[in-house]
């Protein structure tokens, strides 16, 4: 467990044997366009990504917003939030009844390694998503922002077709 | 999700209810027992969000407990650490000026505007409307932003400090909070326009979910639930703490028991909130925010002390063992909502399980406040 | 007779008829529970209209009494389904059970 | 503003057996034991438990009564409580390790301007924790039983449905303990 | 059968206001601040990771004592020092001082929940918060931060 | 068939180049509908689960709504779909979720007629009934029978009124009867 | 015959054409305008307004891995969701658009296109009975209920109309309606009275109908996850996804040419299919406005609604317009 880098299956595959660029391409940009995250929230950070659903930061520009209750609709898994004992198989389930392709975000510090509650003495928390799922973005904060939420999506985006939505890195602050 | 249907020889079924479900705003867990679409028993399975507040709020010292104060309940964290540094000030007899304490009851009252601006947005989706949720949550930006401006964080404040409060308040925060209440004010009626006033909101709600006065005493529910019941008891006049004997509000009381009632309870609640912080912002004393003589480390003399605020879901309390050291030696947190939700149990049986989850929509659950 | 125009056969409408009808039989004779008795029984009910409609359409001098008939025997085929179907929950509820065989209790 | 602590004071004097005179022996027990437990230098000289009750300030604490019991007498001063419409705030644990007792500590409150939060204070073996449930007078205090037996191992006897609530179902250790090493 | 027709008429005027709210709604304009594109100014309160303050010559302002390590809750913060000699002149005299130099500032942003404790505690004001929000990464070690050597960065 | 009111802008397909076509393809469409009743009614009568009964009894429901349309009564095929798929099939699978009978035909048939020999049975049958059609011959009518809605009505409502009202009453009494005994097994 | 079953082979690849192209835009249109409604712009950077966020969601869907549960009844749960599209795409075939632009006239129209709806509902119990998961069983059985008791008073309300227009075919009952509004059935006449009555019940039946907020109880989110397409993903979920748009443009066009004149414009002037259009298409917005403003009803709230106020008064509106046309 605790993979950083879990390449897609297309990738897995060499170019030179099959030549379905164009295909490949297609279908990247498809998915990367329409990520569907699933409605799962934990805790505080949960209260941010519906935040970045909501009007003033709007994820549905990039076509993000279909928040899907049911894990087999959906393609991102935002775990938002502490990760507890208890929890963690009902996470596996829901990340297991997803299709593939599926990515998994880490939202928030007690998602990417326990946060403030990963202390001497605990017997709760799961320190981090990544000890059972193959997370592909970290996003740091206590909560992040809004925004670090849509950075993650920009990111995943460039993470899954190498496509970069947004050229302009003077707009970044 | 759930498994293969298991119809049991006297026609009943287990339905699980979480620990995912979109109802339940977080991970909990309600195995219902069913009969077709009525509610034949129902049990509560928590602790999938349990952080172990309170062990850490006997490992860590005063000061370093705050900030898991606002990862309680992180819709109305400002209520709980004013109760935290009130329950401190209170054991280790620090005196607060006045336009500290001022300033903490303008951050508490803007926080529960903002946290039951959020509830309503997340009640009303759960009843299946998805645009007021979209309305509330810009309206509650604006107070974020606010209280951005002076805290320096969005949700999880560590605002309030031992004596007074971390820092001061500016110009701009008082230019936009004075914003904030006009506006707020027209949203509110744009809400009872276009939720309160809805016949299918009515009627999903009218006598739905009854919770007698009785029964919020037997399970000690406060906050909304229990005024929603016709229960006066709001902790900020009963057993008033801060400064908020100073300001001049109403307590909303309804007596018609049932899940509109509530709903009404917390509408009527913004307004009131709004009054408080019109007054405070009037009444807002000059002078210093902490006192002179800073606290540098905070250690209780030994004895054990309860401080009770009413947050934007109830009473909260903390009962502090404390053995004269800079770790207290018991923490406990006392949750509205683990009293308000452990009535749940008893009070959804026999109900449709439409209504039931409106009725969970109308306690107004922050389930990492249940679990602590 | 081109396989292609068997449509404009009445034969084999008959036939048609003749198998559903014999599969309700089969399935009348086979089935454990109350639903799957009626079930069955609605195959032969349709396979009755079958035929009334393909003579309706080839040797009625009256071009619409087949018509008509058959509407008769929907309008009585759904009162059938429904009370049939009624009974059969209604002694579902008392015996927790849909067999036929386990409903002794009408056998007097 | 006092009317009704003056009575439940009163009230749950009466559950002791002995009443009066201040230097009998059960009573002085308690009384020493309760101070023991408080270990306040400067609050030594307030007046000793009569009964086990005694009067707080409730601007310095927090509450107004406080009653320490044994767990026998625990039912008949929680039914005081009820009847004078009392409701529960919340039901906690302590653990004194050094003493070898675990205390179940009872808050109640009232839906009233006539502030009054009654504490009460009972305490048992570490060895074989067992307090008698509230559960049958207040039915809330099924939950915050429950999370005091996942915290301390308390056993409330007679309480129907005493698993885990917090914890895991299968959790076998009890967290808040002093001695608790993960 | 007046409660009956009554309840139908205000029970559909009550829906018809609902969706003139809506309808008027739909024709402001919206509130989103497109992200990548326009950014929102962040308060200048507002609080990212910490961040070492620089003095005039650049170095950092901070004297290792340690305040912050000892106030933090989740113990994010760990920093070493290293003694060094230097002279300075006193009432005319050289004398030879020891200084305490920072020579690690690590900061693991992962366990950090952002209450600011540091920062206050700190008594030389030698750390701040930055004003970073968008962090993003695909590796959970981008975020332990040598703020040293962010500090160096910066300044050159 | 009904002459269109208007061919459409699909008119095109009129072109002599189709026309020969055109048979073939209702040959084919008949062939399939025919199968697919035959199916249906097959998995009716012999499906395991009572679900997959209801759902060939669909599916022969739609097929036999085809084969109305062939025999020039679009309204029965339409009225075929919407009371026996829309409202029979669902009753029934509606019955079939609320009584929750164990899955049919574990454990046998249900009486001595069952098994082989209901089949030994059902299939004499249907082939005695095969070589009385086969064998009977009708003197078919040159013209094709095309009874519109409008005589179906007229019909109705003059030559057989009573029989309209008799079966309206039946219905009537139907519904009342089915309410009155669902109502009363729900006991609690 | 021969031409007829061609013309409807021909149309039925013409009605898949134009319902996937109106599914796919309608979730656009339903996604912007319920960002617009919102007050924020909805998908907007994926091409010119956000209008290549279709073919990327449709691509999405089409390449995710085809998962069947454990314990799901195969065929029904392959079945169901092709089974959806049917009635759709069938009653396409019997719409007039305009005067010319109809694939096939049926003189059973409007039985045909109730008929093909009802087939609607034993799709959506094949797709929660097959699924095996209770969510599903539950929304289905509440969706197909739903539908049962709104067929009535819908069924109602059409013979109302096809007692004035005397006509059970689309066609003729649109061509009837010619020459502006005065002309239209939503219109009260003397015969006819309580017209926009029964218009407005139509218009609440087809929302029931067709599933939609607030009657969409099937897909209740807040209580049965994702009602019974809780299961299906990728493609299975895209086609019920479509389906419901398509069920949407069949609903609205029976309303248009029922209640609306189909193809006339309002002032008699130019007829044509863009009137047509422009009726369904801000029908749709109203079902857009509709679904983006209120919460959703009860299951028992809904069926009262159907039962004690619907089907009383279209049955007194069939019985009043009956009457009133023997006296006219």
């Amino acid at each position: 467990m605790g993979t950083q880098n879990v390449p897609s299956p297309l990738e897995q595959i060499p170019s030179s044997i099959v030549q379905f660029a164009v295909a490949d391409k297609l279908i990247n940009i498809g998915r990367v366009n329409s990520l569907w995250p699933l409605t799962f929230g934990i805790a505080c950070c949960a209260i941010e990504m519906m935040a970045t659903g909501c009007a003033r930061f709007d994820m549905s520009r990039f076509g993000a917003e279909v928040f899907r209750p049911s894990p087999r609709q959906a393609d991102l898994m935002i775990v938002a939030g502490t990760v507890t004992k208890k929890m963690m198989p009902g996470i596996k389930v829901l990340y297991d009844q997803m299709p593939e392709p599926k990515w998994v975000m880490a939202l928030g510090n007690c998602a990417i390694s326990g946060g403030p509650f990963a202390f001497e003495g605990q017997y709760s928390i799961v320190l981090g998503a990544d000890k059972f799922l193959p997370v592909d973005i970290y996003i740091p904060g206590c909560p992040p922002r809004p925004e670090a939420l849509l950075e993650g999506i920009l990111q995943l985006e460039n993470k899954i077709s190498g496509w970069n939505r947004w050229k302009d890195p003077e707009a970044k602050v | 999700m759930s498994g293969p249907i298991q119809i049991q020889p006297d026609e009943t079924f287990i339905l699980n209810i979480g620990p995912q479900h979109p109802a339940t705003h977080g991970v909990l867990r309600i195995k219902m027992e069913m009969d077709g679409e009525y509610i034949v028993k129902a049990e509560t399975v928590l602790g999938y969000i349990h952080r172990m507040h309170e062990l850490m709020g006997e490992n860590r010292t005063y000061p370093q407990v705050l900030p898991n104060l606002s990862r309680l309940d992180y819709l109305g964290a400002m209520g709980y650490t004013h109760c935290h540094v009130l329950a401190i000030e209170r054991a280790a007899g620090i005196e607060v000026p006045e336009r500290a304490e001022y300033i903490r009851v303008i951050t508490v009252e803007l926080n529960r505007i903002a946290s039951h601006l959020f509830w309503f947005g997340a009640f009303v989706m759960d009843l299946g409307g998805f645009t007021p949720l979209m309305y509330a949550i810009q309206d509650r930006e604006y107070i974020l932003d606010a209280l951005e401006g002076i805290t320096g964080s969005r949700l999880t404040y560590c605002y309030h400090s031992f004596g007074g409060v971390a820092n001061d308040i500016d110009d701009d925060f008082i230019k936009a909070t004075r914003a904030i209440i006009p506006m707020m004010r027209k949203s509110l009626k744009k809400y009872e326009a276009l939720v309160t006033g809805n016949i299918i909101f009515r009627k999903r709600l009218e006598g739905i979910g009854p919770i007698s006065a009785e029964m919020c005493r037997k399970y000690g529910a406060t906050g909304a639930v229990a005024r929603g019941s016709g229960i006066d008891f709001d902790v900020r006049k009963n057993e008033p703490y801060s400064v908020y004997s100073d300001f001049d509000f109403d307590v909303p009381v309804y007596h018609e028991c049932d899940s509109l009632a509530r709903y009404m309870v917390r509408m009527d609640e913004m307004e009131q909130s709004l009054r408080i912080i019109e007054q405070g912002l009037d009444k807002l004393p000059d002078g210093p925010i902490m006192p002179a003589k800073k606290p540098k480390l905070i250690k209780p003399p030994v004895g054990d002390y309860y401080q009770a605020v009413e947050t934007a879901r109830g009473s909260f309390g903390i009962r502090l063992v404390s053995d004269g050291t800079k770790n207290a030696y018991r923490f406990k947190l006392r949750s509205p909502t683990y009293s308000n939700m452990s009535l749940f149990d008893e009070a959804c049986e026999g109900m449709l399980l439409m209504d039931a989850l409106a009725m969970l929509g109308s306690l107004d659950l922050v389930i990492p406040e249940i679990d602590r | 007779m081109s396989i292609l125009n068997l449509h404009n056969d009445l034969n084999t409408y008959l036939i048609l008829a003749a198998v559903l009808f014999g599969m309700g039989m089969y399935g009348l004779m086979t089935r454990r529970t109350l639903i799957g008795m009626l079930i069955a029984s609605e195959l032969i009910l349709a396979a009755a209209a079958i035929n009334f409609m393909a003579f309706n359409r080839f040797t009625a001098p009256d071009p619409t009494v087949g018509q008509i008939f058959t509407l008769f025997i929907m309008a009585i085929a759904t009162a059938e389904a429904t009370i049939g179907l009624s009974i059969t929950i209604a002694i579902y509820r008392n015996y927790k059970s849909v067999d036929a065989t386990d409903i002794v209790d009408l056998k007097g | 503003m006092t009317m009704i602590k003056e009575t439940v004071k009163l009230a749950l004097q009466d559950l002791f057996p002995d009443p009066p005179p201040v230097v009998e022996e059960p009573v002085a027990e308690a009384a020493a034991e309760g101070d023991e437990e408080k270990k306040k230098p400067a609050k030594k000289k307030e007046e000793p438990r009569v009964n086990g009750v005694i009067e707080r300030n409730h601007a310095e604490h927090g509450y107004d009564v406080d009653v320490q019991l044994e767990p026998g007498q625990l039912l008949a001063a929680v039914m005081i409580l009820d009847r004078a419409g009392f409701f529960l705030e919340s039901i906690t644990g302590v653990d004194w390790i050094k003493e070898d007792q675990l205390e179940s500590v009872y808050d109640f409150s009232r839906y009233d301007f006539d502030i009054c939060r009654v504490v009460i204070r009972t305490r048992t073996s570490r060895s074989e924790p067992k307090i008698p449930t509230i559960s049958k007078i207040y039915a809330g205090a099924s939950w915050h039983e429950r999370e005091t037996h996942d915290f301390f191992g308390i056993k409330f006897d007679g309480h129907p449905h005493l698993i885990p609530l917090l914890l895991p179902e299968d959790a076998d250790f009890h967290p808040l303990l002093k001695d608790f090493k993960p | 059968m007046g409660a009956y027709f009554n309840d139908i008429f205000s029970g559909l005027w009550s829906l018809c206001i609902g969706l003139s709210i809506t309808f008027r709604e739909f024709f402001k304009p919206v509130v989103t601040v497109p992200y990548p594109y326009k950014t929102i100014k962040m308060c200048k309160r507002y609080r990212g990771h910490i961040e070492l303050i620089e003095n005039e010559e650049g170095k950092p302002k901070c004297i290792s004592c340690g305040m912050c390590q000892r106030a933090c809750p989740s113990g994010c913060i760990s920093l070493a020092s290293k003694s060094v000699a230097y002279e300075v002149e006193v009432k005319g005299e050289m004398k030879t001082k020891k200084k305490k130099v920072l020579t690690k500032y690590n900061l693991d942003f992962t366990t950090c929940s952002l209450c600011g404790l540091c920062v206050t505690s700190c008594n030389f004001d030698a750390i701040t918060f930055s004003q970073e929000y968008n962090l993003v990464s695909t590796r959970k070690e981008d975020f332990h931060f040598d703020l040293l050597n962010r500090l160096q960065e910066r300044n050159s | 068939m009904n002459p269109t009111d208007a061919s459409g802008i699909l008119g095109f397909l009129t072109a002599d180049g189709f026309a020969g076509y055109g048979d073939a393809a209702v040959g084919i469409v008949f062939l399939f509908s025919l199968t697919i009743t035959i199916i249906g009614g097959f998995m009716a009568c012999n499906a395991e689960r009572l679900v997959r009964a209801v759902a060939g009894l669909a599916l022969c429901f739609i097929g036999i709504a085809t084969i109305y349309y062939f025999l020039n009564s679009p309204l029965l095929s339409m009225m075929q779909l919407l009371i026996y798929v829309g409202a029979v099939c669902i009753t029934i699978a509606f019955a079939v979720m609320l009584a929750a009978p164990e899955d049919d035909r574990k454990h046998g048939p249900a009486n001595a007629l069952g098994g082989p020999l209901g089949l030994i049975t059902a299939g004499l049958i249907t082939f005695a009934l095969i070589g009385l059609a086969v064998n009977t011959s009708f003197d078919v009518l040159p013209k094709e029978n095309m009874g519109t809605a409008k005589q179906i009505g007229i019909e109705l409502l003059t030559t057989y009124a009573v029989l309209f009202k008799l079966i309206s009453v039946v219905l009537l009494i139907a519904i009342i009867g089915a309410l009155i005994i669902a109502r009363q097994g729900r006991s609690k | 015959m021969s031409l007829t079953i061609l013309n409807v082979l021909a149309a039925v690849v013409a009605a898949i054409a134009f319902a996937a192209l109106n599914a796919a835009y309608l979730v656009w249109a339903e996604r912007r305008g319920a960002g617009r409604i919102q007050r924020r712009p909805g998908p907007n950077v994926n091409g010119p307004f956000g209008l290549l966020q279709p073919p990327c969601d449709g691509i999405k869907l089409m390449t995710k891995q085809l998962m069947i549960p454990g314990g799901a009844d195969k065929a029904l749960f392959m079945v169901a969701p092709v089974l959806t599209m049917i009635p759709a795409i069938a009653s396409f075939v019997t719409i007039p658009f305009s005067n010319t632009i109809v694939a096939h006239s049926m003189n059973v129209g409007v039985l045909m296109v109730i008929g093909f709806a009802s087939l609607g509902g034993m799709a959506i119990l094949f797709a929660g009975w097959g699924s095996r998961n209770k969510y599903s069983v539950m929304a289905s059985v509440r969706s197909v209920s739903q539908a049962i008791s709104y067929e009535v008073p819908l069924f109602i309300t059409a013979l109302t109309v096809v007692l004035i227009t005397g006509t059970l075919n689309l066609h003729e009952m649109a061509s009837i309606q010619a020459g502006g509004f005065w002309n239209w059935n939503i219109t009260p006449s003397l015969s006819s009275p309580l017209m926009p009555v029964s218009f407005l019940i139509f218009f609440i039946c087809i929302l029931a109908e067709t599933n939609r907020a607030p009657f969409d109880l099937g897909e209740a989110e807040s209580e049965l996850v994702a009602g019974f397409h809780t299961e299906y993903g990728s493609m299975g979920f895209g086609l019920f996804f479509m389906a419901e748009y398509a069920h949407i443009v069949i609903g609205t066009s029976l309303i248009t040419i029922l209640f609306l004149g189909g193809w006339g414009c309002p002032f008699g002037l130019y007829p044509g299919v863009w009137w047509f259009l422009i009726k369904i298409y801000f029908l749709i917005f109203s079902f857009i406005l509709i679904r983006w403003t209120f919460p959703r009803t009860t299951i028992y709230g809904l069926l009262n609604l159907s039962w004690k106020v619907l089907i009383p008064i279209t049955l007194f509106n069939l019985l009043l317009t009956a009457g009133l046309l023997k006296v006219f």
